[in-house]
């Protein structure tokens, strides 16, 4: 703008500053009374995406933790999927005009690495009013955590399970799924039943399946239960000892087998459907099933949209009675030494997916926007203010505290039957319990890896262009090309890591 | 003139010589900066590959790396699309395509007017309209897949061509003595005011079955249960209706200027010998709106090229790739930093285009203008 | 000849007089506009309820009159104007300054541009081109690579250029024409914006200008630029030459015959072009995704914002939508005026 | 063919453009509307045509009423002021053009192309473009493309304003042979009273929309009915005095002139044409300073300044070619015909002698 300085137009913009910076000196006289704070005139930028979601609680405090500590902390948001992008181009140009964002623990790979984030180990440790403890293991570690050293702080807590109506399911005699066959014929049985009042047939199934956005999250939850019966550390996208794709075997087929079969069951737009779509078809009361973050159980008590209240059901993912033998390829029947941490024979893998939305922080910028950045954050995620967050459909924080899982009264406010909250709570729970939770990819570039690799193939599985091998032979090639460019070795050391080997 | 005069004389003429300069270097200045060294990154970085490292980041240089995968690489399917087998007749009417195409060059070089410029021009053209019918028949068979490139060039030609029928009916509609023509002017002209991610949001809106407006008419039909999303061939039309509800408003406006500023009197001289309106459209209107129709077409065409927040918005590309045009193909390779695949699908997109416009251009723009006026 | 016993067809088919239209053609023709006047104003009518729809109206199957079928509410409107406030109006402000600026700015050097490609005879040395291509190529690898400050390295290059110009133009000898330039700079417009967004996103970051209006009007006067030159070359090679030709006579300078003859009276073009360039700024998405972050954010942005993890938020959409198209449509009736009067023609005609 | 036009009136919204009119046409005949421009004489060729449909009134074509029949029925050829030539069509194209929307064969077709083109000395420019033509020839594909398919009836607007002087003395001439060859009704529209005259079987001339004469031309000129055309025939035109009659003398302030058997008027206009008049050593009618002399040649055209009502009043004699004299010397004028016109000012209307035609 240096060019322009010489305009009047210019002056006399620099004389409108002048006169407002004057009038704002007179009003900071004026309110001397007040004591000085701690951020005064620290200005945090932060980024993330479009709201009313996760930018709703972050703009909402923002006014409040002014109030604390001085600090302006103002909320910039774009597009879900261009945040990412956005963030990178940011960091990697040296452009930094963003001093903190909240975005995908699974970026912090991509993030981190390079050195654009700051570690906020230290801070944490001393952190008292984060009540770090309180936080569930999984998050705390996972969603923050990245080489042993910690670069986010947890607002969120996500992965998937089940939602299926209660009402449904009793008045046909069925009981919630626990293999994907049961959910398959679950399905299947209700399919076409009116399950909203309106007259017309609804829907077995309701599940993401649009290209470009959650589907490929979906396929994975179908997966788990037949790709991972060791526990979390044994993976379920990579063989640990040569970095082989486990996407090209009988499990992966039968998964993706499922993951077709149950459009039969559903919308005939599914394919177009995003997560956004199918929760609303879900809370107007139109599908028996479906699978989703722990959203659908806040959206559907919200009394302006939803036609489920009280009438929804939460349940860790369903799993399989086979699952996958990584020497043959081929599945086999749960044994004791096969699925350790199988129940009725049943091998489940609930899926974090995603990993909750967390906060970080730009390393290049100042000290003083670093410190009020974190403490916004913590602000944020103390259970104060998140306790009664987590609990609004609207916030998209979902619970990630033991206490949120533990105290029922913050649900009963928020106009969860008794019932209704046990049984969410419960699932989530379990989940997070869960000894086989299948973690989600965390590896340099896991956006091709997933987004790009994975989501095309499984796009073009449905539209019917490509058969179950084609499909698998895609991903299998796609991934081994993505470990040849970046590395197969430094892909695998990294792939270990996250698992905790 | 006194002698100040004079001076003032020479100093403003030495203004007036430098006025040509002035006249065009901003245009040449702003579009250097902002196009042709755009352009060159690009070519860089389309031969490159993207790597973040430590306080930034690396482009590490790859040659054809990111073309051969285009081409004949794990993306192929992607670019070009699926091959089926082709059948003899198919073959056939390639061989027929491809032969006539040769037969325009070498009535051109035996025209004993061809120049080097002008040949190779014409070879270019030819050779790339023979590969782009070589690679429609290959993938729009029954057993190939069309990749974002056919389906571009489905966008572009149907489209345009669709376009500009309808905004040529709807310009001679309005051209006619009708009552409320400023009305109609004004409706028609709106769709291109509405920001395209808008429309294609609404468009979204519309085409749902079960809760948009016309979903009764669906149900009624029973088609309530149907999905034009999951059809790749509906969805492309689906797309497709946007984008002309968008951009029918643009050729329409321009036609509609054209024909109301055509001489009147030669309608009259040819409705006064005796010609329909069918006679009096195609001999006297149709020449004489000829030249801006092209140029018009032209314009569109090369905007039609660019289309991408329809496909994005309304179906994200899918159902699988199937309406994934090649500006979104390279936009969702940016989005996951692989900006060498992003730039190489660009250029290839820019290439094509090139050919094509400047083609168009040649062959059919200038004959038109030749002949009119 | 039997001139006025008329078949019934013929009653039908053929008009009164040549003033009017026959009843099938009439029939036709109003039946086509009723129906395009349908499908065009149809979406954004739903646009339009859907903006006084709660979520649970939108969801539960198409209402299509607000009190009749469904009780309109405001509350996405409140949403949008008093809950977002600022953060509606801010990139509501931005979107006007920087599509009008960019538009004023576009038009203008355009027009120039094409005003000097229809009368000036250029004959740029092809010579002359590659060593200014050479020199930009300098500036931009001192200032990108080397890390030089900009306006230190671009009076570098400018000196280099007239230099260079002085010393070497006289022994080049091939070269281009009017023609060729125009098709240079038309064929910039083909290039997709994916391509180039990158380059001059790092270009802004490199100048301290992302986010601000100046880089999104920079941009767009770039990108536009090429739509306005092709345009208005063809209104200007309507005017006839003896007009400017008077105006010199009279003492006019080139630039004041631009300006107080040229510019006049291809007014109704003038009009067309600024209307056509300023609808292409007010909604560009892409550039602005990329150039913007907060400050200089631009509505398209804001309503492609709308479409959250919850799925498409409709109703605050369609208000984003609706207000969006207003300022255009003012826009247009203004401007509209213009086209219709056939300035030109009272010109030649005399 | 006959026309008949009978109470044509035509409006544009509240502006009547033609007020009434009234004008038959004999088979063959050539008919020249006649009147300056905006008169509303285009309109009514074209609503003879059929290009616009009079608002009220009737036509008549061959005694057949076509008020409402599309041109493509009336078997009409029109030529146009601006040629209206197909600019993307050749000559011969243009030409041709009405019989192939007749659908005559191709080899017929070419023939009377040709011989249209004979007609009007076109034959080598035939595989030429309009804007390659200059504008006489253009003028002639525009009559040769009229001529071709030999229609009853021939309308042309302003045919010759675009052409120079020259040019337009010869096209005449041609049009005139033309017409007479092939025998066909014509209603010809101009401004330039030398056309009408030299073209003509019968003049209309039209004043703001109503006809106010219609006659054989040397009628129009020896005869006019008002002052309108008394004025507008004639070049240079015919002189006006303003000034009275009061016991058979018409008398103003540079003019006494014996009218003796008109009755009284108070407001009267007396007319007479420059040749009619002659600057005379002796004794004239009209006293006059010289204002100007031209040259033509074989003549001199002097205009004189009158003192009459109205300043600076002048009047023009035409004169010898060796008349010599000085500017600003007054002279006497003497009226030296018996054509001597006298006029009602305030109704224009001609005056005449009780019972008898003669002025005098």
């Amino acid at each position: 703008m240096r060019l322009l300085k010489k305009s009047p137009t210019f002056n006399l913009g620099k004389l409108a500053a002048g006169v407002t910076a004057a009038s704002a000196m007179v009003l900071a006289l004026g309110a001397n009374t007040v004591q000085a704070k701690k951020f005064d005139g620290v200005t945090v930028n932060v980024m993330t995406f479009t709201g009313p979601q996760i930018a709703e609680p972050l703009q909402r405090h923002a006014p409040e933790f002014k109030a604390l500590t001085g600090a302006t902390i103002n909320i910039i948001t774009v597009p879900f999927s261009d945040l990412y992008t956005k963030l990178l181009t940011d960091f990697a140009t040296g452009t930094n005009s963003v001093d903190a964002a909240v975005f995908a623990p699974q970026w912090v790979v991509d993030y981190a690495d390079p050195g654009y984030l700051q570690d906020i180990s230290a801070n944490v440790a001393k952190d008292k009013a984060l009540e770090e403890s309180d936080i569930s293991p999984f998050f705390r570690s996972f969603s923050t955590q990245y080489k042993g050293k910690t670069y986010l702080l947890t607002l969120d807590g996500d992965f998937h399970m089940i939602y299926y109506r209660t009402d449904v399911l009793k008045e046909a005699g069925l009981a919630p799924p626990n293999t994907w066959d049961e959910y398959l014929a679950i399905a299947k049985a209700v399919n076409g039943q009116d399950m909203n009042g309106d007259g017309k047939p609804d829907y077995g199934s309701c599940i993401s399946k649009k290209r470009n956005a959650q589907a490929y999250w979906a396929v994975m939850s179908i997966a788990g239960g037949y790709l991972q019966s060791q526990g979390t550390s044994q993976g379920a996208f990579f063989d640990t000892k040569d970095m082989k794709p486990l996407v090209n075997n009988d499990a992966f087929a039968a998964a993706l087998h499922i993951y077709k079969e149950t459009s039969k069951y559903a919308p005939a737009d599914e394919i177009n459907l995003d997560v956004g779509d199918t929760r609303g078809l879900f809370t107007a009361g139109r599908c028996a099933l479906t699978i989703d973050w722990g959203d659908v159980g806040t959206l559907a008590i919200d009394p302006n949209s939803s036609k489920v209240i009280d009438k929804v059901g939460a349940a860790m993912l369903p799993g399989s009675t086979k699952v996958l033998n990584r020497d043959t390829g081929k599945l086999e029947t749960c044994t004791a030494t096969s699925c350790p941490h199988a129940v009725d024979g049943i091998n489940r893998a609930p899926y974090a997916a995603f990993g909750g939305w967390s906060g970080g922080i730009n390393a290049a910028a100042d000290d003083k926007v670093k410190q009020a950045a974190y403490e916004y954050f913590s602000y944020v995620s103390q259970p104060a203010q998140s306790n009664k967050d987590v609990t609004i459909g609207a916030t998209g924080f979902n619970p990630y505290r033991l206490s949120q899982f533990n105290n029922m009264q913050g649900w009963l406010d928020a106009g969860m039957s008794k019932e209704a909250a046990e049984n969410y709570l419960g699932a989530i729970k379990d989940s997070l319990n869960s000894p086989n939770m299948l973690l989600d990819l965390r590896i340099p570039k896991n956006q091709n890896y997933q987004q790009v690799v994975l989501d095309t193939a499984l796009a073009r599985y449905l539209a019917g262009e490509i058969d179950v091998n084609q499909t698998m032979e895609t991903i299998e090639e796609g991934w081994d090309e993505l470990n040849e460019e970046l590395g197969k070795a430094e892909q695998l050391e990294l792939y270990k890591a996250t698992l905790g080997l | 003139m006194s002698e100040v005069n004079q001076a003032k004389v020479g100093f403003a003429q030495r203004i007036d010589k430098l006025t040509p300069q002035l006249l065009i270097f901003p245009t040449v200045l702003i579009i250097l900066f902002l196009a042709i060294y755009p352009l060159l990154l690009s070519a860089y970085l389309s031969m490159s590959r993207f790597k973040l490292v430590s306080g930034g980041f690396e482009l590490k240089f790859v040659g054809i790396y990111n073309f051969k995968k285009l081409f004949s690489g794990s993306q192929q399917y992607h670019f070009l699309g699926t091959f089926g087998e082709l059948l003899l007749w198919e073959w056939l009417i390639i061989a027929l395509f491809i032969g006539s195409f040769c037969y325009w060059l070498v009535r051109y070089f035996a025209s004993g007017k061809a120049s080097v410029i002008g040949g190779i021009g014409r070879l270019i053209t030819a050779l790339v309209l023979s590969a782009l019918t070589l690679l429609a028949f290959s993938v729009l068979n029954g057993t190939g897949h069309p990749g974002s490139l056919m389906v571009t060039l489905f966008y572009v030609f149907v489209g345009v061509a669709i376009q500009f029928f309808v905004a040529l009916g709807l310009a001679l509609l309005c051209a006619q003595k009708i009552r409320g023509k400023h009305f109609f002017r004004m409706a028609f002209f709106i769709p291109i005011m509405v920001t395209p991610v808008g429309i294609a949001y609404a468009f979204r809106m519309l085409m749902d079955m079960s809760q948009g407006p016309f979903a009764p008419i669906w149900s009624m039909f029973g088609l309530a249960e149907f999905s034009w999303a999951a059809d790749a061939w509906m969805a492309r039309w689906v797309v497709l209706i946007g984008d002309s509800w968008q951009w029918i408003p643009f050729l329409f406006m321009v036609l509609l200027a054209a024909i109301e500023n055509q001489p009147k009197e030669q309608v009259e001289a040819a409705q006064l010998d005796g010609a329909g309106s069918w006679r009096v459209f195609k001999d006297i209107t149709f020449p004489s709106i000829a030249a801006v129709a092209a140029t018009a077409v032209l314009i569109r065409l090369i905007e039609a090229f660019k289309i991408i927040d329809l496909p994005n918005i309304l179906t994200n590309g899918g159902p699988g790739i199937a309406t994934e045009s090649m500006t979104l193909h390279s936009f969702i390779a940016w989005r996951t930093q692989d900006l060498g695949g992003s730039a190489a699908v660009g250029y290839s997109l820019l290439f094509v285009a090139v050919v094509i416009c400047v083609s168009f251009f040649n062959f059919v723009g200038q004959r038109t203008v030749a002949k009119g006026a | 000849m039997s001139l006025m016993n008329k078949s019934l067809w013929q009653r039908l088919s053929e008009p009164k007089d040549l003033q009017s239209m026959s009843p099938l053609k009439k029939i036709f023709t109003y039946s086509i506009l009723f129906v395009w006047s349908f499908v065009v104003l149809f979406p954004l009518y739903w646009l339009f309820v859907t903006s006084f729809k709660l979520p649970i109206q939108v969801s539960d199957g198409p209402f299509y009159i607000p009190f009749i079928d469904f009780e309109p509410s405001l509350h996405a409107w409140k949403y949008i104007f008093i809950d977002l406030g600022q953060d509606t109006l801010r990139p509501y402000l931005n979107s006007i300054i920087i599509a009008s600026i960019s538009t004023v700015l576009a038009v203008f050097i355009g027009s120039m541009s094409a005003y000097a490609l229809t009368r000036i005879e250029y004959k740029p040395k092809l010579g002359s081109i590659v060593g200014f291509i050479g020199i930009v190529a300098l500036v931009v690898y001192l200032t990108v690579t080397v890390g030089m400050q900009w306006q230190l390295s671009l009076s570098i290059g400018v000196a280099l250029f007239v230099v260079f110009v002085l010393a070497f133009s006289r022994y080049f000898t091939r070269a281009l024409g009017n023609n060729d330039i125009l098709f240079w700079i038309i064929s910039q417009r083909i290039m997709p914006p994916v391509v180039s967004v990158l380059p001059i996103y790092i270009m802004f970051q490199q100048l301290g200008l992302l986010d601000t209006h100046f880089a999104l009007i920079v941009t767009y006067m770039a990108v536009n630029l090429p739509i306005v030159v092709w345009l208005m070359r063809d209104f200007f090679a309507k005017i006839p030459v003896d007009l400017e030709e008077s105006a010199m006579l009279d003492g006019a300078s080139r630039m004041r015959v631009f300006l107080t003859i040229y510019l006049p009276l291809a007014k109704p073009g003038l009009a067309a072009t600024t209307m056509l360039v300023l609808i292409l700024s007010w909604n560009e998405y892409l550039l602005a995704l990329f150039l913007s972050t907060a400050d200089a954010q631009t509505m398209p942005l804001m309503v492609a914002a709308q479409n959250a993890t919850r799925g498409p938020q409709w109703w605050y959409m369609s208000v984003l939508i609706v207000v969006m198209v207003v300022p255009v449509l003012i826009a247009a009736g203004f401007i509209g005026r213009l086209i219709n009067k056939g300035q030109l023609a009272g010109a030649v005609k005399g | 063919m006959s026309i008949k036009l009978t109470g044509i009136r035509k409006s544009y919204g509240s502006t009547e453009v033609v007020k009434g009119v009234d004008l038959e046409i004999a088979e063959g005949q050539f008919l020249v509307l006649l009147g300056p421009s905006g008169c509303g004489k285009t309109t009514l060729l074209r609503i003879v045509a059929g290009l616009e449909s009079a608002t009220q009134g009737e036509v008549y074509i061959q005694g057949q009423e076509v008020t409402n029949v599309l041109p493509k029925y009336r078997d009409i050829a029109m030529v146009f002021q601006s040629y209206a030539l197909y600019p993307h069509m050749s000559v011969m194209q243009n030409i041709g053009y009405p019989l192939l929307l007749r659908k005559v064969p191709k080899e017929e077709r070419d023939e009377a192309v040709l011989k249209a083109a004979q007609a009007v000395h076109l034959e080598p420019y035939l595989q030429r473009y309009p804007k390659q033509l200059s504008g006489g020839q253009r003028q002639r594909v525009a009559l040769a493309r009229a001529m071709v398919r030999r229609p009853k009836l021939f309308l042309m607007d302003e045919p010759l304003s675009n052409l120079d002087a020259q040019l337009r003395s010869q096209m005449r001439a041609e049009l005139k042979h033309l017409q007479k060859k092939l025998a066909v009704t014509t209603v010809y529209v101009t401004h330039d009273q030398i056309e009408a005259m030299t073209l003509a079987d019968k003049v209309a001339v039209i004043n703001q929309g109503v006809v106010q004469q219609l006659a054989p031309p040397r009628e129009i000129y020896n005869d006019p009915a008002n002052l309108f055309v008394a004025g507008f025939v004639g070049s240079p035109r015919m002189n006006f005095i303003r000034g009275a009659i009061k016991q058979g003398i018409f008398s103003s302030r540079s003019c006494e002139f014996l009218c003796p058997k008109m009755a009284d008027q108070s407001a009267a206009v007396l007319g007479v044409r420059p040749e009619d008049i002659s600057i005379v050593a002796g004794e004239g009618q009209i006293r006059a300073a010289i204002y100007s002399i031209e040259l033509t040649g074989d003549e001199t055209i002097v205009t004189c300044s009158i003192d009459d009502e109205q300043t600076s009043a002048q009047i023009v004699v035409r004169m010898p070619a060796d008349f010599e004299s000085q500017i600003g010397e007054v002279v006497s004028v003497k009226i030296t015909s018996k054509r001597v016109y006298l006029f009602d000012a305030q109704s224009q209307l001609r005056l005449r002698a009780d019972g008898e035609g003669e002025v005098l």
